[in-house]
């Protein structure tokens, strides 16, 4: 189905879709741009002035910039890494028969439909708070001393917290995956004499992988931008120990009202973010095509 | 493989699986049940809190303070309308991309992913701007436009990945039949690609309900969803457990319930193309 | 018409909001509230106002914003609601807060500074006696005395949660009142100077000592609940938790806390912060009639009445109006009354420190890139507070954002 | 109604010449089968024909009409695909009446026209349906239905067959023929198997790599190849080819046998061992390594109690011996 | 090496009993073929001598040790699967050496072992490639060595050539066949094809509904079908059967003629019209429909110039004539 006719109807198809996409990117962008290069503190309107690659200078050279590179990549990491494995693990229990599997499934889904400033709120509140929480209510109970996350291990609990909501995702896809695995050649391994640990490790795992790249691109996507775990919990802190690249960028341009600066770190954003795409894409395009 | 699963062994799998999935529940589980408790009641022990007598006080009082119906339907129109608006834009693309693909289809899809990762507070002040100039601020209009930008590239890969599944021979053969490209994917590819369509729906509209920057930002009531319901409790003074519990529930509940019901046909569809 | 009023999600605001049918009923007009937790509503109010967004009719803002604002023109004054509304008998600090050349650009909905709360029946157990005017080495004493952990009983609870308006609130007064100041006459920071350093560590120091778990999570919101459960031996924070800590529909501890006046260390000047939450009204508001007819309601002698009457005295708006303080339900219900008034009068943005500054504010410094200096300095003082770094090192880290900012908008030339 | 003429018909997909050039003549009402090995272009053509690909140059006539640029509805031709393409989400009736709700006739019409293709073809207790719910031979038919009701001026059949089993490909291959005696429509039939070729077809149209080898009846085909190519594809088991000295005795470069033409008596010319018997009972084949002229199938007729390592002589009839050039070309 | 005994196997999945006990002697060396139609047990009834399922009741012994409980891995059985259950992000070496690595076989070892049998199957250019980068008939082959390998007692297959082509499957199975002789171990090999069953097995076991019909050797169950099943299951096309008058005639309930034994004979005893005429060349099937016995298929070897509506008079040979009693045994 490939006649001359057909190709420049598809062309017309996919326009309006590109084009919305690119008015999108390069409307507010360039806005950004152009804000990027400004002195321009949203309190002191009618003082804007060009100011070259002043913004840029100073959202580089300040420490917590680095901090929150940092913070960004672990955050990521972190959640990937948790959500991966405990995916991986979880969908291997699911997918075994159970009484009440359904039920269970309901559970395991369930976070996934829970917006992150209340799954946010609730952790910190009911089961984080060092006094009040749950976990605190069971160290007194165990004689422990409360642990207090917030200030103990910020990003540490910031991470959990997210990939609390991001972990039935990577179940649910990694399961759909563990279904379509050919039982027949799970037969086969266990003909060949492969014991439980090999048939996971030489054909169930390579059998996700491409499920797992999945996984890893769009959650790597929300994971750039987690914000609102962050407002709600730690407002970035204690000092900059929690704060990712958008938290940064949302204080210089949101608590400073800094829009100059604010913008010059968003552009700063968009290029990493773009780095890490290609970085994905690649590792994704290859996975995907084979 | 129907070998016997030794009764001892399937027993294990239960209660590993059932301990697991409780624990992962337990904090919406624990936020439904603070709701029905005092404030005072809200902060104790577990075992305490447990046994302490159950009210529906909480949700009078938030009931009282907000207009949840309001927050409830707007939440409901901007995402569904969004996820509607951007499965209209995103059909005719998908099938372009996936029945027409060219030498570029794989790295503009990759483009359009990448869309997304533009960090949003980077672009707040000029979309506010925007926003301001076409007096969109506050309308469910013009968050359902923001909406249907950010989610439509994760539809479009969606859809892209389902139409893929279905054979290029049948819309031949629909052509053959005398099908206009309308019809072709009015009658022959949006019906066979229903459940994908379905899960893609769903998982969007879950996105868009839940999201909380945009909305925040660009609202403020007369197109305030349930986000905005939800970030007047965020830290409020004194004792508050139970109300925020409350209001917690109330936002949550309408996706959760909705989600449950559907949840075949999200797991079905949410593959991304990573199954063959 | 309908009006958009936006708000914090404070007990008096919520009051508000539950009273407001009454206005409605009476003019005919509807209002959509839009509340929301303090940081997230300073921000979107000001995005809106300086894009001139025009979503709000009505705004609660602090006397930071005010005079800032007001002289910038975004804020309609407000030195015209009408026949009845009793100027003079808004508390005249208060007033002057407000004011930008000249004019009055919000209104008091409350008004605030701080003050020491204390748990009498604990200090009379330990046979202990707060004084009239207590120090900072005598508060750190009590503190040591009447903190026991195990029975989740801790000495002193202060504010830790980063942010200008958080743990900056109270700290700026504990800074000033060791002589220090943010800036010296050449807006030079000066937050490296010893006066810092000794505030600072007096601060990290009785914290984590007698301080609650968490404390870098706990703000006034936070404090207040872990006062009200009876957790803390002594608070010190805003007048306007006097209400909220003596209503025994709130507190567990209404009957057993007692106050006092903020605490000194060298200084007077500044040893406790003015704060007043009020209402404003966007330049650009096309409803300016039926905002002022709201705000002239919200902030009378009656709608002081009104709460009284049906949300018992103890909880009325404290700190705007002189006559609030001599109605006699009032006194009889709030024993703390000459206490608060007493501070808020004393309490003179004017003249904060104890060397001359440049700038008005005793918490903080009405010029608009104190927002992001406070709220780094904040963090900062947050992280050594949870020992991710050290006093010295986040006064230092302070010291040079400030100093790079400051450079930046060319206050030091 | 089904006259389809190509002239200098060419395809090439980018670089890629598929078919460089085709010449031919469908007559009205003919059944006409292309066959080749795979990748010769035979679905190339055949969708070139329907107006699914775009023919890089040449001209397609149908009824004597220009058709090089029609689209594929407009050509009046009606398709079965390999996969059936059935429409799974709507039930036999409707998968069958779909081509005429689209030309837009009314409902009446089409009800009576659906049921008369379904009586036709067996289908009329299956019309409410879906294609999920019927077996592989029915779906064909309702696929077969689909194109029927169209009343096109002619069929178009790229393998519909392949994908059934053995004994149903049979059935289904005697039910086409069958259709083809009712409705006299011209057919275009693509397959790989020789057998369905030479069962089914009037005229069979040999393809390889893009170019017509031969054009003819099955018969002619089987008894007068034009080429080794020909010679080679047509006939199950395949010929037996032998070059070399045996070649020229017969004056040729290549002589050819087909198994059946060859019989094993005691005073066969060729001896050889057989290396692999077959016995089916009714034929049984036979794989002979002879020491002159390589190895040969065999197959003989009944049950012949021969095995692994035995030695027989063979004996090809000498008027069934294929004679054929250096070039290939076959010799008279 | 390579005997195996059932004894009162059955198997029940929950309610359903699929085999309600079968007895059966597998010889060492010997190639077995199940048989059946769709659904009768074969691969239930491999999988349980595999140790894939669990049997019911009854005893299996493997070279005289009982096996019944034994591990799947511990049976010394190798096993090709229907899809070739390749590992498809392992190269074709890697596949082959899976099981050798699995027995923790040293690096050098599992080399020499791959390449011989890469050998043995002509595999040896593709051992670097993926399952996806190969033909199937290759990845056949690639499933048969990674049996090969192991050196196993005996070879299970289940369907190995169904999802082949035609042409490929001829050629598979001679090379099947080819295999066997070389190596000589038991193979025990599941089909419903009977062209497969016929040509391949040394003894043939056929099944229905889980319980074994006959066994015999191929020609056996063609010349002597035990019933009537076996009779119409064994030969294609499928024998002719006539019941009533002409059956009583010859002392049966039922007659049965191959299409293979019926002659045309303008003398022949039945009479009747053609009305399908396929000519391969090679042979001309008829399908003649008459007055007497019905529906009569009949071969003729070579070309035979008729068609259909043509009238011809059919003669059976009276050798080759089958008769069953009122229950379907054969009588003799
Ligand atoms: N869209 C295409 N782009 C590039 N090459 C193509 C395309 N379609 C077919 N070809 C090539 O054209 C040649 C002919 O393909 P075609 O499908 O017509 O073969 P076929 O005879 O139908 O084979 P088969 O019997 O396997 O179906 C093949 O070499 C194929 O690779
Ligand atoms: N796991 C199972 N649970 C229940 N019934 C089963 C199971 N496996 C097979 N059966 C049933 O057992 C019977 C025999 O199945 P089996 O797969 O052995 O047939 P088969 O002879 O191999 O058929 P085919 O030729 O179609 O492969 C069938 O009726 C099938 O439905
Ligand atoms: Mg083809
Ligand atoms: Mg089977």
């Amino acid at each position: 189905m490939a006649t001359a006719h057909s190709r420049a109807l598809a062309r017309l198809m996919v326009s309006p879709a590109v084009i919305l996409l690119l008015l999108w990117m390069i409307v507010p962008l360039g806005m950004t741009i152009y804000f990027s290069f400004l002195r321009y503190n949203l309190l002191m309107p009618g003082m804007e002035s060009w100011t070259g690659f002043d913004n840029y200078y100073y959202f580089v050279t300040q420490a917590s910039f680095w901090v929150a590179l940092k913070n960004t990549l672990m955050l990521v990491l972190g959640v990937l890494c948790i959500t991966v494995i405990g995916g991986i693990l979880l969908a291997l229990l699911l997918n075994q028969p159970f009484f009440g599997q359904g039920i269970v499934r309901v559970m395991v889904i369930a976070p996934f439909f829970v917006m992150p400033t209340v799954s946010a709120l609730v952790w910190k509140n009911f089961f984080m708070n060092p006094v009040n929480g749950m976990f605190a209510h069971i160290a007194k109970a165990l004689g422990m001393q409360p642990f207090d996350f917030f200030a103990q291990m910020p990003l540490g609990s910031i991470i959990l917290i997210v990939a609390w909501s991001w972990l039935p995702f990577a179940t649910l896809i990694l399961l759909t995956a563990l279904q379509s695995l050919d039982s027949e050649q799970m037969e086969a391994a266990e003909m060949d004499g492969a014991g439980w640990m090999s048939r996971f490790y030489h054909l169930t795992l390579p059998h996700l992988t491409r499920s797992i790249t999945v996984v890893i691109l769009i959650q790597t996507i929300f994971l750039l931008s987690v914000f609102a775990e962050i407002l709600v919990t730690t407002n970035g802190g204690p000092g900059n120990a929690s704060t990712n690249l958008p938290y940064l960028v949302y204080q210089q341009s949101l608590l400073s009202f800094d829009v100059g600066g604010g913008s010059a770190g968003g552009i700063i954003a968009v290029i990493l973010a773009n780095i890490v795409a290609i970085f994905l894409m690649r590792m994704i395009g290859k996975n995907l095509d084979a | 493989m129907a070998r016997k699963t030794s009764q001892t062994q399937r027993m294990v799998v239960t209660i590993a699986a059932w301990t697991i999935g409780f624990l992962i529940f337990l904090p919406i589980l624990w936020t439904i049940i603070l709701s029905f408790k005092t404030e005072g009641d809200a902060i104790k022990t577990p075992l305490e809190v447990l046994s302490a007598p159950w009210t529906t006080a909480s949700y009078a009082e938030v009931q009282s303070r907000s207009n949840y119906a309001g927050h409830f339907m707007n939440s409901v129109i901007i995402s569904v309308g969004s996820t509607i608006i951007a499965l209209i834009i995103a059909i005719p693309a998908a099938w372009a991309m996936a029945f027409q693909p060219g030498k570029r289809t794989k790295d503009l899809l990759m483009w359009m992913l990448s869309t997304k990762m533009m960090p949003a507070v980077g672009v707040l002040i000029p979309i506010y701007l925007l926003f301001r100039d076409f007096g969109l601020l506050d309308t469910r209009i013009g968050l359902t436009v923001i909406m249907t930008l950010i989610n439509l590239p994760i539809v479009i890969w969606m859809l892209y990945t389902y139409f893929r599944e279905i054979p290029s021979e049948i819309l031949e053969a629909s052509r053959m039949d005398g099908a206009s490209l309308k019809n072709e994917i009015l009658y022959v590819l949006t019906p066979m690609a229903v459940p994908g369509i379905a899960s893609t729906m769903l998982l969007n509209v879950i996105l868009a309900w839940n999201e909380a920057f945009w909305t925040l930002q660009l609202t403020t009531s007369k197109a305030a969803p349930l986000t905005q319901f939800i970030a007047s409790y965020s830290s409020p003074e004194g004792l508050f457990y139970a109300k925020l519990s409350a209001a917690s529930t109330m936002a949550i509940a309408p996706i959760l319930i909705l989600g449950w019901f559907s949840q075949k046909q999200l797991v079905r569809g949410l593959t991304f193309g990573a199954v063959k | 018409e309908e009006l958009t009023i936006a708000t914090v999600n404070n007990g008096d605001m919520i009051i508000m909001q539950k009273l407001s049918p009454e206005w409605e009923k009476a003019t005919g007009n509807k209002i959509n509230w839009v509340i929301l937790e303090e940081n997230v509503l300073r921000q979107r109010v000001t995005t809106d106002i300086a894009t001139k967004g025009g979503q709000f009719d009505v705004m609660t803002i602090g006397s930071y914003e005010a005079p800032i604002w007001g002289k910038a023109g975004w804020l309609l004054p407000l030195d015209d609601l009408g026949e009845g509304y009793d100027y003079p008998d808004l508390i005249p600090s208060v007033a002057a807060g407000l004011s930008a050349d000249g004019k009055l650009m919000a209104v008091p909905f409350y008004a605030e500074s701080s003050f020491t709360m204390y748990r009498k029946d604990l200090f009379d157990a330990a046979g202990l006696t707060m004084p009239e005017q207590p120090t900072y080495a005598d508060i750190a004493g009590f503190a040591e005395k009447l903190t026991d952990k195990s029975k989740e009983q801790y000495g002193i609870c202060l504010r830790g949660k980063p942010g200008w308006g958080e743990n900056m609130a109270f700290l700026g007064t504990l800074v000033n009142t060791n002589g220090g100041q943010w800036f010296d006459m050449d807006w030079k920071p000066q937050i490296e100077s010893e006066a810092w350093k000794t505030a600072i560590n007096w601060y990290v120091d009785a914290m984590t000592k007698y301080g609650p778990p968490g404390a870098v999570n706990n703000g006034y919101n936070e404090n207040l609940s872990l006062f009200q459960t009876g957790k803390c031996a002594i608070w010190i924070d805003a007048t306007s938790s006097a209400g909220r800590v003596y209503d025994p529909n709130q507190s567990q501890v209404s009957d057993k806390v007692s106050f006092t006046a903020a605490p000194q260390a060298t200084s007077p000047e500044g040893s406790a912060w003015f704060w007043a939450w009020s209402l404003a009204i966007p330049a650009s508001s096309t409803k300016a009639e039926a905002a002022k007819s709201f705000i002239n309601w919200a902030t009378s002698k009656d709608y002081i009445k009104l709460v009284g009457e049906k949300d018992g005295w103890v909880a009325v708006p404290p700190g705007t109006r002189l006559s609030t303080y001599a109605l006699p339900e009032y006194q009889k219900a709030a024993p703390f009354a000459a206490t608060v008034l007493d501070a808020i009068q004393s309490a003179d943005p004017a003249k904060p420190t104890k060397d001359p500054v440049p700038y008005t504010g005793i918490q903080y410094v009405a010029i608009p890139e104190f927002q992001g200096i406070g709220t780094f300095v904040g963090q900062q003082i947050a992280a050594a507070l949870a020992g991710q770094t050290t006093v010295d090192a986040a006064l230092q880290a302070s010291q040079a954002y400030a100093t790079t900012e400051m450079t930046r908008s060319g206050y030091i030339k | 109604m089904g006259q389809i003429t190509l002239t200098k018909v060419r395809k090439a997909f980018g670089e890629a010449e598929v078919i460089p050039g085709i010449d031919l003549q469908i007559n009205d009402g003919e059944f006409v089968v292309f066959v080749g090995p795979s990748g010769c272009g035979k679905s190339t053509l055949l969708r070139l024909i329907a107006g699914l690909e775009d023919i890089t140059s040449g001209k397609i006539e149908i009824d004597g009409r220009e058709a090089t640029n029609a689209a594929p509805a407009e050509r009046g031709l009606a398709m079965v695909f390999q996969s059936y393409a059935l429409y799974p989400h709507m039930s036999v009736r409707k998968n069958i009446a779909f081509p005429l709700k689209m030309a837009g006739m009314s409902d009446a019409d089409q009800t009576a026209k659906v049921e008369n293709a379904a009586r036709i073809l067996n289908l009329t207790n299956y019309l409410d349906r879906r294609p999920g719910q019927l077996s592989g031979g029915q779906r064909q038919r309702v696929a077969i239905g689909r194109a029927i009701v169209r009343e096109p001026a002619a069929f178009l059949f790229d393998e519909p067959l392949s994908n059934l089993d053995a004994a149903l490909r049979v059935t289904m291959r005697q039910e086409i023929t069958e259709l083809h005696h009712n409705l006299k429509t011209t057919m275009i039939y693509v397959t790989h198997d020789q057998v369905e070729a030479m069962t089914m077809a009037d005229k069979i149209v040999v393809l390889q790599a893009g170019r017509v080898e031969q054009v003819g009846s099955p018969l002619e085909l089987y008894n007068e190849p034009a080429n080794l190519f020909v010679a080679g594809f047509i006939g199950s088991p395949k010929m037996n080819f032998v070059t070399g000295e045996h070649a020229a005795r017969h004056g040729a470069a290549t002589i050819g046998v087909r198994p059946e033409h060859v019989d094993v008596t005691p005073d066969g010319i060729w001896e050889g061992r057989v290396i692999l018997a077959e016995h089916l009972g009714s034929d049984t084949f036979l794989k002979v390594d002879t020491r002159d002229v390589g190895e040969m199938t065999v197959r003989v007729s009944g049950e012949m109690r021969l095995g692994h390592g035995d030695t027989v002589r063979l004996q090809p009839r000498p008027d069934r011996i294929y004679r054929f050039a250096e070039d290939g070309k076959a010799l008279k």
